[in-house]
């Protein structure tokens, strides 16, 4: 069996995360971006890619990178998770990297440092297995296209996928649901560069799918550890009938049942990483697990954390929205927790019919 | 004996509906004793049986008379009429219940405390009494339309040696007062739907008192009362977010999937079994069994509001990741269907906690329709200011 | 819209017919089953069939019924799932008398008097639009079989549906998870008479099954009922922790939850009840809307009440046992809620594809 | 030092594994210290770490040796054991121990009664000292091998005038004392798989007393906290009620249905992410994090044993219908699977009520793993005998 627990360094790995994250950004700063979608965020992306160097965490040293792999990443994204931080980590750090790697082109060297950042051209909802190239036009809704130097496009030419890499595109900023992960509509410009065609070309945006996904799931553990840690911290210090309404008994039973589906999605990501990690031949499993599971423990973390707040989460200035936003949204990215059960479905020979 | 169908055909025959203006004919139709036919004569009434007033209602609405603003003025015409009614003085009465008829004086309601949520006998806004004048201060929220009222029920703490409940008062504010702050109180939506409503040394004559000091509780809960919970979402079938799902369904192909249309026949299910159940407490009703079970049909009603606004971003993924406009704007009246999808979804999450959380309607469910127990309450005997916080 | 409360007429059936199976049968005459199948439990057929003359209730009088209708049989259903009573009404004097009724059969006379029991001959699990006439052999697991004297046998025969009335059959017992509804193999002996062909019979036999499943609601609803009131009795006055279990919030909103569901339930048993009593057109919808909701709300309030009761609830000797069974067989009855939900789907016009 | 390895080896060398008599095995290996490596050396152990047990149980399991019959004697080996090694006198420890790990003697426990069931520290059955006797009064229930068993560990109150938890002491209880009347206990799956069992005037020695008087609750709390709760269902995927159903749909094309499929997978996914979170807690104890938490897993499991169980029945309708055999019979140890498909569904039931319900679980995890305050218990710091009941 896989570890799923934390070895000292990445524990280590999180407190430095933890810190950085710390002082470049917080709810407010998070906030803001919904009236400004404008607001610079730079700090957020120098203080992780450039001074922690975590952009490279999945590339190796002889490209630029840290050499570690998907365990590592998971962490940093449980962190990014728990303050739902608006840096294009998973889009460039993980999914771009993943397709370039996957290719071995040293491209990958470029994202490795964090100087420049790359985007898999796909509607944001795509999954491996569940995409289609274009054929020219607006690709939409794409994540981590505002502001990315490298857009990777799956494109159709003559029948065949190829994978195509532009240096530039139009990127039509697209009011999102979750305005820290800001979508756009993106229409690649120039000629682009082909980098990979047919069976390679689709392997390689499998991969960076499924890497997406699996690592995504830590995503989410941490935005509902946040919610969980949160509404009980709530839960001991708010009184109503002059009792903390944590020691009201429906109250504590539901918080012991997302603490239950909470303590589930973490050991379900830290497998899908893990398995990522190795290389393990149960990966995919592991994957769609991970992704239909831990997608709606996130939103339902939310929606318990809105809810045992009362009025005060249903305001703007508490930060519980933002999570609630994420959340959703991030349940609808990567694949709906339905479709990566009908995938499941193909893998462990349950078939519908 | 008069016969109210006379009375709405009088009162039509004055008027050219073409051409009258609003505030005319609502006071008119006031004076016709037309507003609320079971109050009396000379208050807008004609001492008639409640059940009449749907008459009135249904033979205006057939004629296009013109008919109050509900969606401004709900607090004033719902709530605090019939307040006034039971417990004001005939001075109140006289002064309030025809200009708030007419929408020229629009109501809001200044109940809720950050700290009196789910407790709402727990308000510690203060009334102090000075000569004939209560000073009033305190902080109020989810005050809707507190930004277009003329008036404000207010509920305040007079009292705060003795035991929560036997503490309050309540009162008629004129939020002309300059002690009256109104902010907007944004919500998750982006819309500042309800405001927060700070007091400060506001002053209330003794005469805009409504029942006796210290029988505040007693006068809000006639108040709330009032505050008729909509029972489901209405009597039509696939009413609500339903049908905008189902809708999209039958028209669009592409979003259907066979893994999620269980689901979809799961909810459709759920909803239909509300409906028929709050058609069939509406008959009872009818015939006088009224209760707490409509607690019940808004819990059911808020469950569903969630949870299938929710699968409706989950049928369309690239639309349920986009969001319509996050401009904060203050709107007058509470939009659940009007916006797009991901509005919808943030919205419905109030519908657990406004007009009562869904935990408080288990409790009420619990208590009062199946008579079990009540949960352990420190603060019951408590004077108010003995009470840990 | 159509009637959902009670009429004056129908609660004082309802008490005639409380008052008549309080006499005649009670939970250990029910357990009783279990260990001896062959129990005598005529006296509950006698005082329900005949001493009260409900087996009649549907048939008009020139047959020898009482002209009532589906509403009043839907009264007497509630009271018999509150009793879990080992009576085959439904099978005879609902569903077998509905085929008859349909092809204007006097036969039916035999079974309003109560002197005989119909049981139309299918699996138990069958579903108007949705069973399967035998070529010959034994019919299994059919519900209302042991002590039947008419046989109305679905029968096809050179690939044409006949429904064919048997007087005899060999009728072979089976262990059933509900010993209060028996269930048996039952193969047709003797020549029959065929009672209607094709179109005509298939048309009998779907009204039969609807009509079943239309008024088990009223069962479930009546089973529902009892677990949710026993275990509100037992809430308070059970003490654990020197307090009654009734006063700790988390069971407080879990009888809160299902007394919704119970209260949502019974408007839709009472809607199915009176579409099919007026032969409304939106009887299927409501038929369909009512077992796919009322078959998982008797289960759901008989699972709560055995885990609310505790350790009593798992022993042979408290009641709930049989509840549970009934609630169970119920739901698995005349279509499980998922083919009903299917069936919906079309009246609605929900497309699975 | 000792090394179990070599201590192992020198046991079996001793025996033919093919034709030795199980009992003069478990005899020696009990006396070879290799029964609990961690218990002290004389009393079946040798003062080793408690982690070498495991090595001891795989050498002898590789070699084939007998070893002791869990099934019958799981109370006296899990829970009477260590709970004697904490507590008992050395005469207890000589006495008890070797014969309990041969399952010469069977033993069963006598803790649950009809009103101290989810309030396990409300025993009532009363035990009075008489000379150097004590008489025990009470009754008992949900005791699993009582038909069977030699001895039992008890919990019965000996003093009432003080708070419930400080007026219990444990016992060593003969059962061939006439006193003692053993029933079945039958199930709504038609087994008796526990009893009941009334003790009337039983005479217990104070010499079979297990610590202080009045420190039963301690001992006892240490005989639950050996009560294992088996973390999830075992570390194969598809395990338990989830792979029969898997087993079902693969082979049997006539049961899938595409309403049903995403139900399917959904328990799948469940299934196997609290295997995973299972898997994760054993590593969490492995490197000495153990905790509360697995009573959440208790928690997930029962769920899943129930709902799974039933979704099988309605795949299957005409079979879910049928019943195996509802025959009353004696079972020594539980079988949740063995039967057919309504006694899975039936015995599931109880997943949620034995070994604490999953109400008390989800008290144990909201107070001791997430902090949150106790709820009121109107008993705390009242004598038992004052407590209303």
């Amino acid at each position: 069996m896989t570890d799923l627990l934390y070895s000292d360094v990445e524990e280590s790995l999180r407190s430095s995360v933890r810190g950085a994250l710390g002082r470049v950004t917080d709810s407010a700063r998070v906030a803001a971006l919904y009236d400004d979608p404008d607001a610079d965020t730079s700090a957020v992306w120098s203080a992780v890619a450039g001074d922690l160097g975590l952009a490279g965490l999945l590339v190796p040293g002889e490209w630029g990178g840290v050499g570690a792999g998907a365990r590592e990443v998971a962490v940093v994204l449980e962190e990014l998770g728990r303050t739902v931080a608006p840096v294009p980590f998973l889009e460039s750090a993980v999914i771009a990297t993943t397709a370039l790697l996957e290719l071995e082109s040293d491209v990958v060297a470029s994202l490795a440092d964090g100087g420049q950042r790359g985007v898999l051209v796909l509607p944001w909802s795509a999954r491996a297995g569940a995409w289609t190239a274009t054929e020219g036009g607006a690709v939409t809704p794409v994540a981590g296209a505002l502001g990315a130097d490298l857009f990777l496009v799956p494109t159709l030419v003559g029948g065949t996928v190829q994978l195509v890499l532009h240096e530039s595109a139009t990127v039509d900023p697209i009011t999102s649901l979750d305005m820290s992960r800001p979508l756009a509509a993106v229409t690649p410009t120039g000629e682009g560069r082909v980098l990979a065609k047919g069976d390679a070309a689709v392997a390689a945006v499998d991969a960076a799918l499924a890497a997406g996904a699996a690592l995504l799931a830590s995503e989410q553990v941490g935005l509902a550890q946040w919610c969980l840690e949160t509404t009980v911290e709530y839960a001991k210090t708010r009184v109503q009938f002059a009792r903390p309404i944590g020691s009201f008994q429906a109250i504590k039973h539901r918080l012991a049942d997302l603490y239950l589906e909470v303590a589930q999605a973490q050991a379900a990501a830290r497998y899908a990483a893990d398995t990522l990690a190795t290389g393990d031949a149960d990966a995919p499993v592991a994957q769609a697990v991970a992704q239909s599971y831990c997608s709606d423990v996130a939103v339902h973390a939310a929606e318990e954390a809105l809810q045992l707040h009362g009025g005060i989460g249903m305001t703007w200035e508490h930060a519980i929205h933002l999570y609630l936003k994420r959340a959703k949204s991030d349940q609808l990215a990567l694949g709906t927790p339905a479709a990566h059960r009908a995938d499941l479905a193909g893998l462990v020979d349950l078939p519908q019919h | 004996m008069t016969d109210v169908r006379a009375e709405v055909a009088a009162l039509l025959a004055r008027f050219d509906l073409e051409t009258v203006d609003p505030v005319e004919f609502l006071g008119a139709r006031f004076d016709a004793g037309l507003a609320w036919v079971h109050f009396p004569v000379g208050r807008g009434g004609l001492d008639r049986p409640r059940d009449e007033q749907q008459v009135v209602e249904q033979l205006l609405a057939e004629a296009g008379a013109p008919a109050p603003d509900l969606g401004r003025n709900s607090i004033g015409i719902g709530m605090a009429a019939p307040t006034l009614i039971a417990f004001g003085t005939p001075e109140q009465q006289d002064r309030y219940l025809r200009p708030l008829f007419t929408c020229e004086e629009i109501w809001c309601q200044l109940f809720s405390e950050p700290g009196a949520g789910s407790d709402l006998a727990g308000v510690a806004t203060k009334a102090v009494l000075d000569g004939d004048t209560w000073i009033v201060n305190g902080q109020k929220v989810w005050t809707s339309g507190a930004q277009n009222a003329q008036r404000a029920i207010l509920v305040a703490r007079t009292d705060p040696t003795v035991v929560k409940h036997a503490g309050l008062s309540y009162f008629v504010v004129d939020m002309a007062d300059p002690g009256v702050d109104v902010r907007p109180l944004r919500q998750i939506t982006g819309e500042a739907e309800f405001n927060e409503v700070f007091l400060n040394d506001v002053r209330v004559p003794d005469a805009d008192r409504v029942g006796a000091v210290g029988a505040g509780w007693r006068v809000a809960t006639t108040t709330l009362n009032n505050e008729r919970v909509a029972i489901g979402s209405g009597a039509e079938r696939e009413a609500g977010q339903i049908g905008i799902v189902t809708e999209r369904w039958r028209n669009d192909p592409s979003v259907r999937s066979s893994a999620e249309h269980d689901r979809l026949m799961s909810w459709w299910v759920e909803t239909e079994v509300t409906r028929l159940a709050g058609e069939r407490l509406r008959q009872q009703l009818a015939v006088g069994q009224p209760g707490p079970e409509s607690s019940a049909m808004k819990l059911a009603f808020a469950q569903q509001a969630q949870q299938i606004s929710g699968f409706a971003l989950e049928l369309d993924p690239d639309a349920g990741l986009q969001y319509d406009d996050w401009t904060m704007v203050r709107t007058v009246s509470a939009s659940f269907l009007g916006r797009g999808p991901g509005f919808r979804y943030l919205r419905a999450k109030g519908n657990s906690i406004e007009g009562g959380t869904s935990e408080i309607m288990r409790n009420v469910v619990s208590e009062r329709v199946l008579g079990l127990p009540a949960d352990h309450r420190p603060d019951k005997g408590v004077p108010f200011n003995e009470v840990p916080r």
